[in-house]
């Protein structure tokens, strides 16, 4: 099943990418690893220097690159790519 | 515009207010913000660039983002943790910089209202050490050379 | 005339700044005393009379009085004991109200600065800890009806 | 040894006491509980409420009633009494 997800990209992450935000097909049900390696695929960047060192964010809840969870995405959903924080 | 304002609405026990600015930070209304008739204590924390904060050079200033409806939500969930653990809190405010921040200007003010001292400063400081480790908000330090790099917190 | 103003001189770390009001605090100007281009934190503490705090009444204000040479002294130590402890802090002020303070209006103002954040909230607290237990200050509650009684801090 | 000191009453002393400041004559060497006992023959109602609940400051320092050492006194050095503490 093919939906249609929306990237938000941060800090790093974007200027990696190139790119704050971006629409993007995706499989759902996806579990965080796949849902990394289908952006890796779209920036290879990312990987090489974020790897180890990035969650998501998926409809505003953190998720691990390495949970196994499968994540049901629905067309519009957010899911941002966050790099280590660095607030206050 | 410039400005989020976030109010969270009231829990029973008092108000959570939440701002992203990309203007210089009010200890004023933070103060303000948190003031209460049934709570003698104010505890509040202003953080600010420091200056030769650096090895990479000497920092000009900061450049702030953040996902801003996340932040939102994340500081909702560290205030109701706040209040399960200390259910006397009152009010809790916190103002962040977006944008630009020169050095010496304040990027946060974090501010707790509570009946006792203890409380207020205990909880101040599991919500400062919360908005570093789970708000999303990133900055990277610009030099002199006008190169800059993303931190990252330690907390 | 009403105000004692304090200086006590700059130890190599920071200024230790100690001012006795018979006027509004201002918490501006608290912040300014122990601002520095070097420090990134700026833990502060706002004690203020609540309303509806006595069994004896209701509260409609404060009469506090102080032993002035001695505030400063003790005050000096109390410092020099924190600086002992956290070696980095940088400036300490304390701004204390005299005289008649109504029902919530801050009666004293407290902060620190220094390089982190941890270490100025801990001696924050600490410094009011040592305020409230060592420092010769003393506060009466009147009442509506103009009675009053003196109060004695549990801490 | 005689000598003139000069003892301040604070807070709820002074309206026990009824006066903020008053020259004494008391003998040098002293302890702390002889001085005491010397403000106290002064101003007899001190004793009731506050004995107990009081400490001394002599030339700004804090000493306990029950402090043993011998205070040596100086013409015009101040003794305080200091009734329970309630700045902040």
């Amino acid at each position: 099943f093919n939906t249609r997800v929306c990237v938000l990209y941060f800090a790093k992450s974007a200027e990696l990418s190139g790119v704050r935000e971006e629409l993007l097909q995706v499989d759902t049900p996806i579990n965080s690893q796949d849902l990394w390696t289908r952006l890796l695929g779209q920036h290879p960047r990312l990987l090489r220097v974020l790897q180890g060192h990035v969650v998501l964010a998926v409809r505003h809840q953190y998720v691990a690159i390495d949970d196994q969870e499968a994540l049901t995405l629905r067309d519009g959903d957010e899911v941002a790519v966050v790099p280590p924080l660095s607030g206050g | 515009g410039c400005v989020t304002s976030l109010p969270l609405g009231a829990s029973k026990k008092g108000r959570d207010i939440f701002k992203l600015s990309h203007h210089r930070l009010s200890v004023e209304d933070v103060v303000a913000a948190v003031g209460s008739a049934s709570c003698g204590a104010i505890s509040l924390f202003i953080g600010t660039t420091r200056e030769d904060q650096s090895e990479s050079g000497k920092v000009i200033g900061l450049e702030y983002e953040a996902y801003e409806p996340m932040v939102q939500s994340e500081l909702a969930e560290l205030c109701r943790r706040l209040r399960a653990r200390w259910p006397d809190l009152a009010h809790i405010c916190v103002h962040h910089r977006l944008g630009w921040v020169r050095v010496g200007e304040a990027s946060v003010v974090a501010a707790v209202s509570s009946p006792h001292r203890h409380d207020g400063q205990r909880a101040l400081v599991c919500l400062l050490d919360g908005l570093k480790a789970n708000v999303p908000v990133w900055k990277k330090e610009v030099y002199e050379d006008r190169k800059a790099s993303w931190k990252e917190n330690a907390e």
